[in-house]
C-alpha cells in the first residue's frame, strides 16, 4: 500500500502549527523521482513528545562500553543508572579466562546526597580501589551521570590518580546523561576515548593471521556476532577484535593490526572506523550481516577487498553451502510470511539492515526509521559537509587524530581504493533512504502519538521495535518484534540468523493467539481506519 | 548492618532509583500522566523497565533536559513538556518528578508548576511536583514520598463521609484486586490508594487507547480528609514519608497502620481493624478461608520448616514476607532491602525475636553482599524479585519471585499472594520450591545412577 | 492409537481403576459415604492416594470380605459394614461401589443395598449401589458411571425451577471454587456435582467432625429433573457413562454439553451457554478478565509457540489442556490417556486439527508409550498428574503439574486453572515453565563457565 | 497422665455391646502387677469399621517382594493394584548394574473383563514373554489380586511353563487381597515361596567374610538400612542379604551362607528367619535398630554371639564413638521434646520399636498397637503355641522345610545357646507390651473411630502413625509423624537417624504453624475433654 505525501500532510495536520513544522523536516514519503530527500536527524527531541531515544550515557556505558568482559565499568552517580544498565540488552559474551568476565556484574558509587553536596571524587577513587583489590581487573571504565558534570567532579583526575597508584589502565567518560540530544552522543564520547587510549595500546605490529580484520559496531546481541564470525573463521579470516560485542580489552588494544575494519552498525561506529583510517591508514568496508542477500554481497566486497584467490574461491564455498542451508530453513516460513506488511523502526543501523531480511521473506517494509541516527544514515556519507552542527552536537569534544607515524600504513594504492570504491561501499555508506521503495515511508525520532497513527494508517502487519512501544502496539492488535533484545532469542545475523528469524516472525504470524482477539460479543473490524481524535498535539 | 561499613562500591544493587518509586503511585491514579524533569534517559530507562515487569506500555514524558538546559534552567522545556503531555494525553493530573539533574541544578518545580497552572487557567488539571533526585533514596522512598505529594497536593477538607482511605504500598495488580474482594465481602466503603489494578493489567480491549481505564479518582482522593480512618499497608514507612500520617497530621484523620496482608496474622490485622472501624464482624466465608489457610500450613509445616530463607526487596514488601517465613518455620537467615535505614529495623528486629539463629539484616544492600550472607548462613530458599536470580545460578539458590521488578518471568502482575487464599497459594509456591529442590537432588542421584537403565 | 497393538504389559500406568474414580463424586454428596464392597485392601489403598492428593482424611469404610466371604457371598459383611458406617458416621446417602472381587463372585449389591434399606426402614437413607470393578475400565469411566448412577437413584420428578444442573469431571476444589463465582457473577442459580470444594479441602475448624461441611445438597439431586438445563462439562464421556444424558432421556432436561472452562474459547462457550440458558449477557466484570486473558496470551505467545507439548491424565481434562494449548501455539506432539477408547478421540482430532505436526494419539497409554513418543517427538514440556514425572526424571522434560493425582508436591487442591483469570495463571505456569528450561540451559553455560570467576 | 481400665470401659461402651465385646478384647490399659495380658490380634475386622488394614497382595507384593530390586515384580491382575505399589513405600534402592534395577517400574498385566471371562492366563504368559525380552531380568515374580484366584487362573503354571521357556527363575504368589485378616497374609505368603525358591539357590557354601549376617525385616525405608550397615561394616560384619530393603534377588539365594540372622521386623520376616534356624541350624537374633540404646544393645548382643575379642573391642569403640556424636545431636532436640507424649500407632513392629527413642527424647508413648500383628509380636513368643489358629489363618499355606542335609550346621552348641538365650534375645522376641509402662495403652488393629476417642482422652503431644489418619489427627490440632513412610524424610535407624528423628519430631512442636490455629475470632480449649456424640457404632 503506498503511501503519498498527502496522507503525510493530514496526519501531520493534527499536531500544532510549530510542531507540525518541526516534525515533518523528520519524515518524508519515498519518491524515487526526486533527485534527493533531505530528512532532519540528531536534533532535539520536544519535550513532552514521547520518544525512545535514551541519554548519551545509555549509549557510552550501556552500548559501547558495556559489552567489553574484561573491564570493570564503574558507574558514576546514584544508582538507578547503573541499575538500568545491568544486563538490559542481551549482549552476551564467553571469555577463557573466567576470572576476567565482569559481564553479569553491575558497579556503582551509588552516590548519595551528600557526595552531590561535597563532591564525589573521593568516593569515586575509594570504589576504584576497592574494585581493583577484589575484581584485579586489566582495565577499568568510569561513566559519569548527570550530576557528575554539574557538580564538578573531575573523573579525568581521579582517574588519572588512580591509574598511577594501580598500574591499570582507568578511563573516565563524561558521558552526562544530558549531553547531545540522544544515545549518539555517549557513542561519540566512547569512540573517542576508545580510540585515545586503547585502540593501538597493544605491542603487536602484525596480525597473528592472515586476512586480519576488525568487526566493528557490532554488538552480540543475542549471539549475533558468533554466528557471523563463525563464517568468517571458516572463510579464513582472521578477526583481531570486535566492538564491542562479547569484546575484550585485550583484543581491542591491538585492533591496529587490521588490514580492514568491517563496520555494520554504521551509526555507532563510524567515528573510529574514520579515525582508524586516517591513524593507520586502514579503509573501512560497510557491511550488512542481516539477511541472506545482505550477508552475501558483504562477504564478496570483503574478498574483493582482499582479492585473493583462494580466500575467493572459499567465500564462493562457503556461500553456496551456507545459503542453501539456509534457503531450505527459510522455505517453510516464506510461505506463512509471504504478502505481510512490516514496520521497523530502530536504532540506528537496524531499521535499515532488516528490511533485506523482511524482503526475504516476502515482507514488504512498509515505514523504517532510526532512533538515533544522523542524517547521513538516511542520506549517505556524501551529505556529511552539509550538515549544520547545532549546539548539542558541537558539545561533544571531537578528538582529532593523526597518521601514526610508525604504524600507518596504506593498505590499498589510491588508485586501487578507487577503483574498489566503484564496486564496493569502501569508507562509504549510501543510508538507508536510497534502497526503500516508493510510497514507503521514512521517520526519524518516531514518538509514540505518531506511531499510533500510522500503525492505523499503514496497517502493518509486524511492528519491529523495542519494549517501550511493543506493548501499545500489541494493544492494537498487531504482534511486535523486538529488534533490540530479540525477545530473549537470537541469533539473527548471518545465514543461521535468517532462519532464526523468519522463524520467530512467523511464530507472530502463525500463533493461534491472534484468532482470539475479537471477543465473540464484540465483532469489530481488526483496525479503526479512521484515526481516533482522542488528542493532538 | 552493613557487612562492611567502610564499603563503597554497590556491586550488583537490589534497589532502583528515587524517581522509579515515583512513577508507580502516579500510574495509579485516574488519568494521570508523569513527566521526568531531566535528561530524557530517566525516562527511558524507567519506561524500559516497568514495561518489562508489566507487559504494558509505559508512557512518560520527559523535559529532554539538554546541556543548555542545565545552565539556562529547564522552565521551559518543562513548559513546553507540560503543554505537549496535556495535549495529546488530556490528563487530569499530571506528576512531575525531579531527578538528579533538576535537583542538581536547582530548580524549583514547585514554583514552575504553580505559575504554569494559574497561567493557563488550568482548574481542572492537578500537578503534582514532587523532588525525587536520583541520590534521594530508592525507588521504595520515592513511591511513598510520591503518594504522600500527591495526597498533599489534592486533598482538602471535606464533608465526613463513610469511604474508608486505604493507602497500598507497591503491590501486584492481582494483590490489589484481592484485597478489594476482601473489602468486598467486609462490605467497606473505601478509597483505595494508589491503584495500579487496572491502569498496569490493562485488558485486551477495543479501541486502544491512549489512557487506560482505572485508578483512584481524583475526586477521591480530594475528599479523603472526610473519611471516617485511614489504613496504610506501611509498617516500614517513615512519617516523613508517610502519606497517612500527613492526612492524621493535617485533617485528624485516625490512622491505622497495618502490614501487606501476607500471612495468617497480617491478614488478621487487616480484618480486624477493618472490623474495628466497620463494627462488622469478619464474616463467615472469610473464617474460612482463613481455616483452609491454616490446613495448608499444617499440611506443609514439615517440609517448610527445613527452609532458610534469604529475604531481599522493598522494606514493606521485606516486612511481610519475613512474616509468613515466621508462621510457618522457613526461618530467615538474612533479609535485605536496597532501602536507607528506616522503621523496618525496630519492626523486623521485634518480628524476628523467636527465630532459632539471629537473622541477619541487611540495609541499602547489594547482591555481593546478600550472596556473601546467604552462602555463609546456608539458605537454601531465596525470596524477592528477579534480580535475585544470581543466587540461583551462582549459589545454587532456588528464587521465588515476588515484587518488582520481574523481568525474566511472565507473569508478574498476576502473582496473588495477599489475603489467607493468596497466602496459601504464595505459601505453596515457597513449600514446592523447597520439595523440588528435594526431589531434584534425589533425582539427581537416580539419575546419574539408573539412567543406562532406561 | 496404541503404539503396539499387541502389547500386552502395562508399565508404568497413566490411570487408576474405577472404584477409584467411583469414590471422587461420592465425596462431593452432602453428608454422604462411601463403602468399597470386596477385600479391605482396595479401600486402604485408594484412600491412601486420595489423602497424599488432597491432604484430607478420606474415610472409606469396606466389607472387608475374605476368603469365605468369596465362598458365601458378601452379604453378611456387607450388610454389617452398612450398620456400622450409619451408625459412626450417620449418613443421608451410601454408595456401594464393587471391586474386582465382589463382581467376580457375582454379587448383587442393587438387591442386597434395596432389601436392606427396606428391611431397615431407612427412608432417609440413600443407597446407592455401583457397580465399578477394577477391570471395567479406569477411574475417569469410574467417576462418571458413578455419578450417573448417584442421579439416577436420587433424582425425582421435581416441579420446575431454576436451578441449573452442572455436572462436573474430576476438578480441583479451587477450580470448582472458580465455577461458582463465575456462575456468581452471572447470577445463575444452579445446582453444581458433585461439589468436593469443601469437602475436600476442607478448612481448619473446631471441633473436627467426621463428616465435613458441604457437598451437594441431596434433596437439590432430588431436584434435578426440575431443572431448566443441564450443563454437563463431559465432552469425552460416552452416552452410557453421561448422567446428564440420563437426565435428558428420562426427564426430559436439555443437555448442554461443554468442555471444562480452561482457555479462552472453552470459557466463552461455557458462558454463552450460561447466557443462552438465562437469557443474561456477559457481564463487563467478565469481559474484562477476558480481555486479561487474552492480553496474556499476546504477552507469552513467542515463548509459548516454541512449546512442543505432551498432554496426558483423565480424558475430560485431556480435551481441556489440549484446547488451551492449541490456543497459544503450545503445539501438543502427543496426547494420552490410560483410559478406554471413548468420545476423546474425535472431539480432539477436531480441535488439533490445525496442528501444523499431525499429533500421536494415545488411548490405555501407559507411561512406557507416553515417555517413548515425548522422545521421538522431542517435547519440551509436559503437562499431567505427578506419575509423569518420570518424563522429567529420565527425559528432561519438565512437568508442570495439574490434575489428579499430585502426590509430589503440595498444593494440587488449590491449583487454579479455570475460567479466563485461572487460565491465565495456568498459562504463566507453562510459558515460566518454558521459560526456565530456556534460561536454565543458558544459566547451565554460564555456570561452567564463569563459576570460578564468583 | 496414667489411664485406666474404668476409662477405657467408658469409652467402649459407646460401641454396641456386640462390638464392644469384640473390641474390648483388642486392647488393654498395661498393669504390670497382673501376671500376663493377653490380647487378640490378627483377627477381622469388623466390617465398616475404618482402620489403617491392608491385604495380603499389599503384604506380599508392597512390603515383602516390591523392595528387590533385580526382580521384575509382575502383578496379575486390573492395573489399579499395580498403581497403588508403584513407588509408594519409599523403599530406596541403588544397583552397581543399572540395567537391573527396577525400582521405578511398574508391571500390570492390566486385566479387562474379556481375561475376567476367559481367563487370565496367556495374557500373563505374553506379558511374563515381554518382559524378559526387554528387561532381561534375573528373575521375575507375579503376584495374584482378588479376581485371579476366583477366576482359576493357574499363575503357578504360567509360571513354570515360563521359567522353562525363559532359563530363570519365575515364582508366583497367590496373594490375593481377600486371603487373610490383613498384610500379614502377604507376609507369610511371600516369606515361603522366598524360603522355598530363592533362599539356598546360590552356589556359595561360606561367606566371602567374617561374621556373616542376613538382616532381616529391614525394608530400608528412607534410606534406614543403610544408616545400619554403614555401622555394621565397620565394625566388621559380612552383611550377606538384606530382606528385603535395598535387598536383591543376587544376594538373597546366598542368604544360607550367614552365621546369624537378625530380625528387625519380627511380624514380616519370623516364618524366615525360623526355617533358616531349620534348614541351616542359623539362628537368629530379635534386633531394634530405632533408638540409641536399642542400637547400642543390638550391637552389644550381636557381639556376644560371634564372642570375638576383636569384634567385642570394636563394637564398644564405634558405640562409643557413634553414640557421642548423636548424643551432641540431640541434645538441642531434647530441649524441645522433653515432658511431651506420643501416640505410636505402626504397623507390625515400629509400634514397638519407636517407643524406646521417643523416650531417649523425653518423650512418652501413652498409646502405643499394631495394625496386622499376632498375639506374640504383642505378648511374646512364648504364647505362640496357645494361639488359636481361626479359619483365615488356616487358609495361609505352611511351609514345612527340613534339614538341609548338606548345609545344616549348628553355628552353636546347644548348651551355649541356652547360655545365650538367657542373656540375649537369640530366636525369641519378648513382644511390646512388656516394656510399657503402667498406664499406657495397648491397642491391636485401631480404628478411625477409637483414633479420635484416644485422642480427646490422651490429649497426645504427637501422632505417630500413617498418611490414613494423619490428617484426621492434625485436623484435631495435633502434629502427626507418619512412621511407614516418614514424611519424605529418614533415615531414623541406626544412631544418625535417631538425630534425624529428633529433628523431625522437634519440627512438629516447635513450628510456629501450631501457634496459629486458634483464630482470634473464636478462642476455644485446645481440645474438647469430652468425647462428642456425633455417632458410635
Amino acid at each position: 500500500m503506498a503511501f503519498t505525501e498527502q496522507q503525510l500532510e493530514e496526519m501531520l495536520s493534527q499536531y500544532s502549527p510549530k510542531v507540525q513544522k518541526n516534525r515533518k523536516k523528520h519524515m518524508f514519503v519515498r519518491d524515487t523521482s526526486l533527485e534527493h530527500q533531505q530528512i532532519e536527524a540528531n536534533t532535539r527531541t520536544i519535550p513532552g513528545v514521547i520518544t525512545n531515544r535514551g541519554c548519551a550515557f545509555a549509549g557510552c556505558k550501556g552500548v559501547v562500553l558495556g559489552p567489553l568482559k574484561d573491564m570493570v565499568h564503574i558507574v558514576h552517580g546514584p544508582v538507578g543508572c547503573a541499575f538500568y544498565t545491568w544486563g538490559a540488552r542481551r549482549n552476551k559474551a564467553k571469555s577463557e579466562d573466567p576470572t576476567q568476565n565482569f559481564m553479569n556484574y553491575c558497579f556503582s558509587t551509588d552516590m548519595q546526597e551528600s557526595d552531590i553536596v561535597f563532591g564525589g571524587e573521593k568516593k569515586l577513587a575509594k570504589v576504584i580501589d576497592e574494585v581493583v583489590e577484589i575484581f584485579k581487573p586489566h582495565a577499568i571504565t568510569v561513566s559519569a551521570t548527570c550530576p557528575v558534570g554539574l557538580i564538578g567532579d573531575d573523573i579525568n583526575a581521579v582517574a588519572k590518580a588512580a591509574e598511577e597508584r594501580h598500574g591499570i589502565p582507568i578511563m573516565a567518560f563524561s558521558c552526562e546523561g544530558y549531553k547531545g540530544v540522544s544515545q549518539s552522543a555517549g557513542h561519540h564520547i566512547a569512540n573517542n576515548i576508545l580510540m585515545d587510549r586503547v585502540i593501538g595500546a597493544g605491542d603487536l605490529e602484525k596480525a597473528p593471521g592472515k586476512f586480519p580484520i576488525n568487526m566493528l559496531g557490532e554488538y552480540n546481541i543475542g549471539g549475533d556476532s558468533w554466528e557471523i564470525e563463525r563464517v568468517l573463521k571458516e572463510i579464513g579470516y582472521t578477526i583481531v577484535s570486535v566492538m564491542t560485542g562479547d569484546g575484550s580489552y585485550e583484543e581491542l588494544k591491538n585492533a591496529h593490526v587490521a588490514e580492514l575494519n568491517l563496520v555494520q552498525c554504521h551509526r555507532s561506529i563510524n567515528y573510529i572506523a574514520e579515525m582508524l583510517e586516517t591513524k593507520y591508514g586502514t579503509p573501512w568496508l560497510k557491511v550488512n550481516f542481516i539477511g541472506i542477500q545482505s550477508t552475501i554481497e558483504s562477504l564478496r566486497n570483503m574478498a574483493l577487498y582482499f582479492n585473493d584467490p583462494g580466500l575467493l574461491q572459499r567465500t564462493e564455498e562457503v556461500i553456496a553451502r551456507e545459503a542453501a542451508k539456509a534457503e531450505k530453513g527459510l522455505e517453510q516460513y516464506r510461505k506463512i510470511c509471504e504478502g505481510k506488511t512490516a514496520f521497523c523502526f530502530v536504532g540506528g543501523s537496524r531499521g535499515h539492515h532488516y528490511q533485506g531480511l523482511f524482503a526475504e521473506l516476502g515482507i514488504e517494509t512498509v515505514l523504517a526509521g532510526y532512533e538515533f541516527a544522523h542524517r547521513d544514515d538516511y542520506e549517505g556519507r556524501q551529505v556529511i559537509p552539509d550538515i549544520k552542527l547545532d549546539a548539542d552536537t558541537k558539545n561533544i569534544p571531537e578528538l582529532h587524530v593523526k597518521q601514526d607515524e610508525r604504524r600507518f600504513c596504506l593498505k590499498l594504492t589510491p588508485e586501487k581504493m578507487a577503483e574498489l570504491k566503484a564496486k564496493i561501499p569502501l569508507s562509504y555508506y549510501a543510508g538507508m533512504s536510497v534502497e526503500m521503495k516508493d510510497g514507503t515511508v521514512i521517520v526519524d525520532d518516531l514518538n509514540h502519538f505518531e506511531t499510533e497513527l500510522f500503525i492505523k494508517l499503514l496497517q502493518p502487519d509486524i511492528f519491529a521495535s523495542g519494549i517501550k512501544d511493543k506493548y501499545v502496539v500489541q494493544k492494537m492488535g498487531i504482534p511486535a518484534k523486538q529488534l533490540h533484545s530479540y525477545d530473549y532469542s537470537g541469533p539473527y545475523a548471518g545465514f543461521g540468523g535468517a532462519v532464526n528469524f523468519a522463524r520467530d516472525v512467523s511464530m507472530a504470524f502463525a500463533s493461534p493467539t491472534w484468532n482470539f482477539i475479537v471477543p465473540p460479543w464484540k465483532d469489530q473490524p481488526l483496525l479503526n481506519g479512521a484515526v481516533n481524535s482522542e488528542g493532538v498535539a | 548492618m552493613k557487612e562492611e561499613c567502610c564499603r563503597n562500591v554497590n556491586e550488583n544493587p537490589c534497589n532502583m532509583c528515587m524517581p522509579m518509586g515515583g512513577i508507580l503511585p502516579l500510574k495509579g491514579i485516574e488519568r494521570s500522566m508523569v513527566i521526568l524533569h531531566g535528561s530524557q534517559g530517566c525516562s527511558t530507562y524507567m519506561r524500559r523497565h516497568i514495561s518489562e515487569h508489566f507487559s504494558e506500555p509505559i508512557d512518560i514524558g520527559s523535559s529532554s533536559l539538554n546541556e543548555k538546559g542545565t545552565i539556562y534552567g529547564g522552565e521551559k522545556n518543562l513548559r513546553l513538556a507540560l503543554d505537549n503531555i496535556r495535549k495529546v494525553y488530556n490528563p487530569q493530573l499530571i506528576g512531575v518528578l525531579t531527578t538528579c539533574l533538576a535537583e542538581t541544578i536547582g530548580e524549583d518545580v514547585n514554583r514552575i508548576t504553580a505559575e504554569y497552572r494559574e497561567q493557563n487557567g488550568l482548574d481542572d488539571l492537578f500537578i503534582v511536583p514532587v523532588s525525587t533526585p536520583g541520590y534521594g533514596g530508592s525507588h521504595a522512598e520515592g513511591y511513598f514520598y510520591t503518594l504522600r505529594a500527591i495526597i498533599a497536593q489534592l486533598a482538602a477538607p471535606a464533608p465526613k463521609h463513610n469511604k474508608i482511605n486505604l493507602l497500598l504500598p507497591n503491590l501486584s495488580p492481582a494483590d490489589i484486586r484481592e484485597i478489594k474482594r476482601l473489602l468486598a465481602v467486609m462490605q467497606v466503603d473505601y478509597t483505595l490508594c494508589p491503584d495500579i489494578s487496572d491502569t498496569l493489567d490493562r485488558p485486551f480491549v477495543r479501541p486502544y487507547t491512549k489512557m487506560p481505564e482505572g485508578g483512584t479518582r481524583i475526586a477521591d482522593i480530594r475528599a479523603m480528609p472526610g473519611a471516617p480512618a485511614t489504613i496504610q499497608m506501611g509498617m516500614t514507612v517513615a512519617d516523613d514519608l508517610s502519606p497517612g500520617k500527613y492526612l492524621a497530621d493535617t485533617f485528624g484523620v485516625p490512622l491505622y497502620t497495618v502490614p501487606i496482608p501476607l500471612g495468617v496474622e497480617n491478614t488478621d490485622r487487616f480484618l480486624a481493624v477493618l472490623s474495628e472501624i466497620t463494627g462488622r464482624p469478619v464474616p463467615e466465608a472469610l473464617q474460612r478461608e482463613r481455616g483452609r489457610l491454616l490446613d495448608c500450613m499444617v499440611d506443609s509445616h514439615k517440609y517448610n520448616f527445613q527452609g532458610r530463607s534469604v529475604i531481599f526487596g522493598e522494606p514493606e514488601l521485606v516486612y511481610a514476607v519475613t512474616a509468613v517465613c515466621m508462621e510457618n518455620g522457613i526461618f530467615p537467615v538474612a533479609v535485605a532491602t536496597g532501602s536507607r535505614p528506616g522503621p523496618l529495623r525496630a519492626v523486623l528486629s521485634q518480628l524476628t525475636r523467636d527465630c532459632p539463629e539471629p537473622v541477619e539484616f541487611l540495609e541499602e544492600a547489594d547482591f555481593v553482599q546478600i550472596r556473601t550472607v546467604s552462602r555463609q548462613k546456608k539458605a537454601n530458599i531465596a525470596i524477592g524479585h528477579s534480580d535475585g536470580r544470581y543466587l540461583t545460578e551462582r549459589e545454587g539458590i532456588p528464587l521465588v519471585r515476588i515484587g518488582f521488578p520481574i523481568l525474566d518471568r511472565v507473569g508478574g502482575p498476576r502473582l496473588l499472594s495477599v489475603g489467607y487464599t493468596g497466602t496459601a497459594v504464595f505459601l505453596d509456591r515457597l513449600t514446592n520450591t523447597l520439595l523440588e529442590a528435594k526431589h531434584g537432588s534425589y533425582r539427581r542421584t537416580l539419575y546419574d545412577q539408573y539412567y543406562q537403565a532406561n
